[in-house]
């Protein structure tokens, strides 16, 4: 029994070495640059436990722990309004821009969503590394879907403990304005994403 | 400097074919560098393709044409072993040519 | 993508093996023909001033073939192809490419002797997506394809 | 948020975000390399390199010709394809731009710093000395396979941390490089992504490296492949020829070996 605790220490405590060379070895070989600092490099407990191959056999209690503390940071929109403007929420989808050093940090940050899905399908230029979400007020407008889908742009780490969607809200990288917007986007009968496939 | 046009011109069923590549920054003049400073316009703006001291094609561009810009012409009467040659000249005065041989 | 050696030469080595096609840039000096460069169908801003400044509003004909991708990787280098069926549309002494929503829409601009072909190929930029126009001019008389091209947005941002 | 009234409705809504793989990424924009044709540029670039290898610069005036590439003093064919490689003069892994860092700094006397400053163009700029001696470099092994030396610990040791750093996600976006680069026949909206974790797409990227990039009319490196990636990863800048960008690049070659050297290529 003490062997196998002993092992498992090990075992912890060499992975955290390795992040620890990691992050020593990047801290080494970056500097700042514009607004963009070394501090960065810093992993938050999330990132230090979702840096393995897709492969990597996932420590199952740590990813709940993990998820439950990302849904817990999860606030509700103010008056419990998930639907802003699907227009403004168009252009943020649009809009890649953002936290780059190469980007001007008084600029309104992007979503960089086509980056990833599918929205408009009118849109050609879409990335493939997120699902197509195309449609995707169709899916329904009902209480679950709208808090299913502000929790994922808030933090998807609630739901898929290593996704590699970003934390939009958890992270501050778009307001809360931005993402109702962003919702309206996805949900409103008028918007592009809902129009019909041409 | 190495030369900074690169020529080749290869005979076909009736005609030959040129094609060259020019090295050039074809700057449109809107474009500002690291410190901000506009970056003046500076591109090719005559191009003349010449066989045995005829001109067969007399090119004229503007700043849109790409930067290392490329040019692809055909013409008939061409032979084995005939000179071709290319000169271009820019908007601040600046030239260059280069020459081959048809194969 | 990553073998470009156009004349088949190279492996290593290119250099050894094509230096004695190339000529170091002093030659003798020019040969310009008596022609002007059309300085202002250059500085048009719009496709009717353009029209205008090249007389008249060219009337489309089959018989230009106008090579240009539906798609663009990259704006900044659209490759343009312009050939005229001769038998169809003889006696072309000018080719025009010309893209819509540029700053200045005329790209360039291909004088043809008779001695040449009406076939043009050349890589101009494109600032946003919109309508190229390849222009023939036969006689004093302008006629045109058209073609659209979609300008893409980077990945990473733009 | 009130958490438990939906939770039973959660599991079937996760399952509407899972993923639905399309893979027609290839060939959108076929029509455009085609009308391309071959013709790169990067020649020009080439032909500077050669002339600034044999040049007298720096304050010994000695040109570059005795600089070892991992091959010994002066042989410059085959080097490229070998690298990065464990020098025992810099008591390092090295890879073609701290390489070359190395003699300029050695041989010729320049100062590091100025070397490192001026290593990649900037806007505006058309091509550095650096960027200039890798295309030529990497041109003098186009058609060799891949194969960096893998012999000493140092360089084993480089393939393992460039594998971690490769998995390492931190910043606002919670990026690392496996985010785009860990699937195969994805894309990043219309760009392809290779899977830098298998052979096949370790080696088309590696192979085609350095690049005549078309949207910024110059030759880029690898190394500033890894530092602009970094950049769209939000991550602060990586100085050329350090730990992290040569233990990345290693990581890159050695799941590249095998394959065959196609540089400068011709990118975006």
């Amino acid at each position: 029994m003490q062997t196998i605790i002993r092992i498992c220490a090990f075992i912890i405590f060499s992975s955290a070495l390795h992040a620890d060379e990691s992050y020593n070895v990047l801290l080494n070989s970056m500097v700042d640059k514009n607004f963009v600092t070394v501090e960065r490099l810093k992993q938050d407990e999330l990132q230090a436990f979702c840096s393995q191959p897709r492969s990597a056999t996932v420590d199952e209690p740590r990813a709940a722990e993990l998820r439950e503390a990302a849904l817990k940071g999860v606030p509700t929109p103010p008056g419990e309004n998930y639907l802003g403007d699907w227009q403004r929420g168009e252009k943020v989808a649009i809009n890649g821009r953002g936290l780059q050093y190469s980007d001007d940090p008084d600029q309104a940050n992007g979503g960089n969503c086509y980056a990833c899905h599918q929205l408009d399908p009118t849109e050609l230029a879409y990335g493939t590394l997120g699902p197509s979400l195309s449609g995707y007020g169709a899916r329904g407008q009902n209480p679950a879907m709208l808090e299913y889908t502000w929790t994922k742009l808030w933090n998807t780490h609630a739901y898929n403990v290593c996704s590699h969607m970003p934390r939009f809200g958890a992270a501050g990288i778009l307001t809360t304005q931005q993402l109702q917007d962003v919702m309206a986007f996805l949900f409103d009968p008028e918007s592009p994403v809902n129009r019909p496939q041409p | 400097m190495a030369s900074r046009i690169r020529i080749r011109a290869q005979l076909k069923d009736d005609y030959c074919e040129v094609k060259a590549l020019m090295r050039h920054p074809m700057e449109t003049g809107l474009r500002k560098d690291q410190s901000g400073v506009a970056i003046p316009a500076n591109f090719i703006e005559d191009v003349q393709v010449v066989h045995n001291d005829a001109v067969v094609m007399q090119a004229y561009w503007g700043a849109a044409v790409s930067a290392n810009p490329f040019l692809g012409v055909r013409f008939k009467g061409g032979a084995q072993g005939d000179v071709v040659k290319i000169i271009w000249r820019d908007n601040q005065g600046d030239s260059g040519s280069g020459e081959t041989t048809i194969r | 993508m990553g073998n470009w050696d156009p004349l088949g030469l190279t492996r290593r080595g290119f250099i050894k093996a094509s230096s004695a096609l190339w000529v170091a840039a002093t030659l003798p000096q020019k040969i310009w023909a008596a022609t002007l460069r059309p300085a202002a169908a250059f500085q048009t801003t719009t496709l009717e001033a353009t029209f205008e400044a090249l007389g008249s509003v060219p009337k489309f004909s089959d018989a230009i073939l106008f090579s240009t991708p539906d798609i663009a990787e990259n704006g900044a280098v659209v490759p343009v192809k312009i050939e005229v069926d001769a038998a169809a549309l003889p006696g072309v002494s000018k080719l025009y490419v010309i893209v819509e929503k540029n700053p200045n829409p005329v790209a360039a601009v291909f004088e043809v002797p008779p001695s040449a072909q009406p076939y043009a190929e050349t890589r101009v930029k494109v600032a946003q997506t919109g309508k190229l126009y390849a222009v023939a001019e036969v006689d004093g008389q302008l006629f045109m394809t058209e073609k659209e091209t979609k300008v893409t947005l980077g990945g990473c941002g733009g | 948020m009130s958490k438990g009234f939906f939770s039973g409705l959660l599991a079937t809504l996760v399952g509407l975000w899972s993923f639905t793989a399309i893979s027609e990424t290839d060939g959108v924009f076929d029509e455009y390399r085609e009308l391309m044709g071959d013709d790169n540029p990067a020649i020009f670039v080439i032909y500077d390199g050669e002339e600034i290898w044999f040049t007298p610069a720096g304050p010994k005036s000695v040109s570059l010709a005795q600089c070892d590439l991992g091959l010994g003093p002066g042989v410059v064919e085959g080097a490229y394809a070998q690298l990065p490689r464990y020098f025992s003069d810099a008591q390092r892994v090295q890879d073609i731009e701290a390489r070359l860092e190395y003699c300029m700094t050695h041989l010729q006397g320049r100062s590091p710093d100025k070397v490192r400053a001026n290593a990649y163009s900037q806007r505006g700029e058309l091509g550095t000395e650096l960027e200039a001696l890798v295309a030529w470099i990497a041109d003098q092994s186009s058609g060799l396979t891949i194969a960096p030396a893998q012999a000493h610990a140092k360089e084993r040791s480089a393939y393992t941390l460039g594998e971690s750093l490769f998995y390492y996600r931190a910043g606002p976006h919670d990026f690392s490089c496996a985010t785009c680069h860990e699937q195969t026949g994805r894309r990043i909206r219309l760009q392809a992504l290779p899977n830098l974790t298998t052979h096949q797409g370790a080696a088309a990227a590696y192979s085609t490296w350095p690049a005549y990039r078309v949207s910024q009319g110059i030759v880029r490196t690898m190394g500033w492949r890894m530092r602009d990636c970094m950049r769209q990863q939000r991550m602060p800048e990586l100085i050329m020829g350090s730990e992290a960008s040569v233990a990345l690049q290693t990581y890159l070659s050695v799941n590249g070996a095998g394959g065959s050297m196609a540089a400068p290529g011709l990118k975006r």
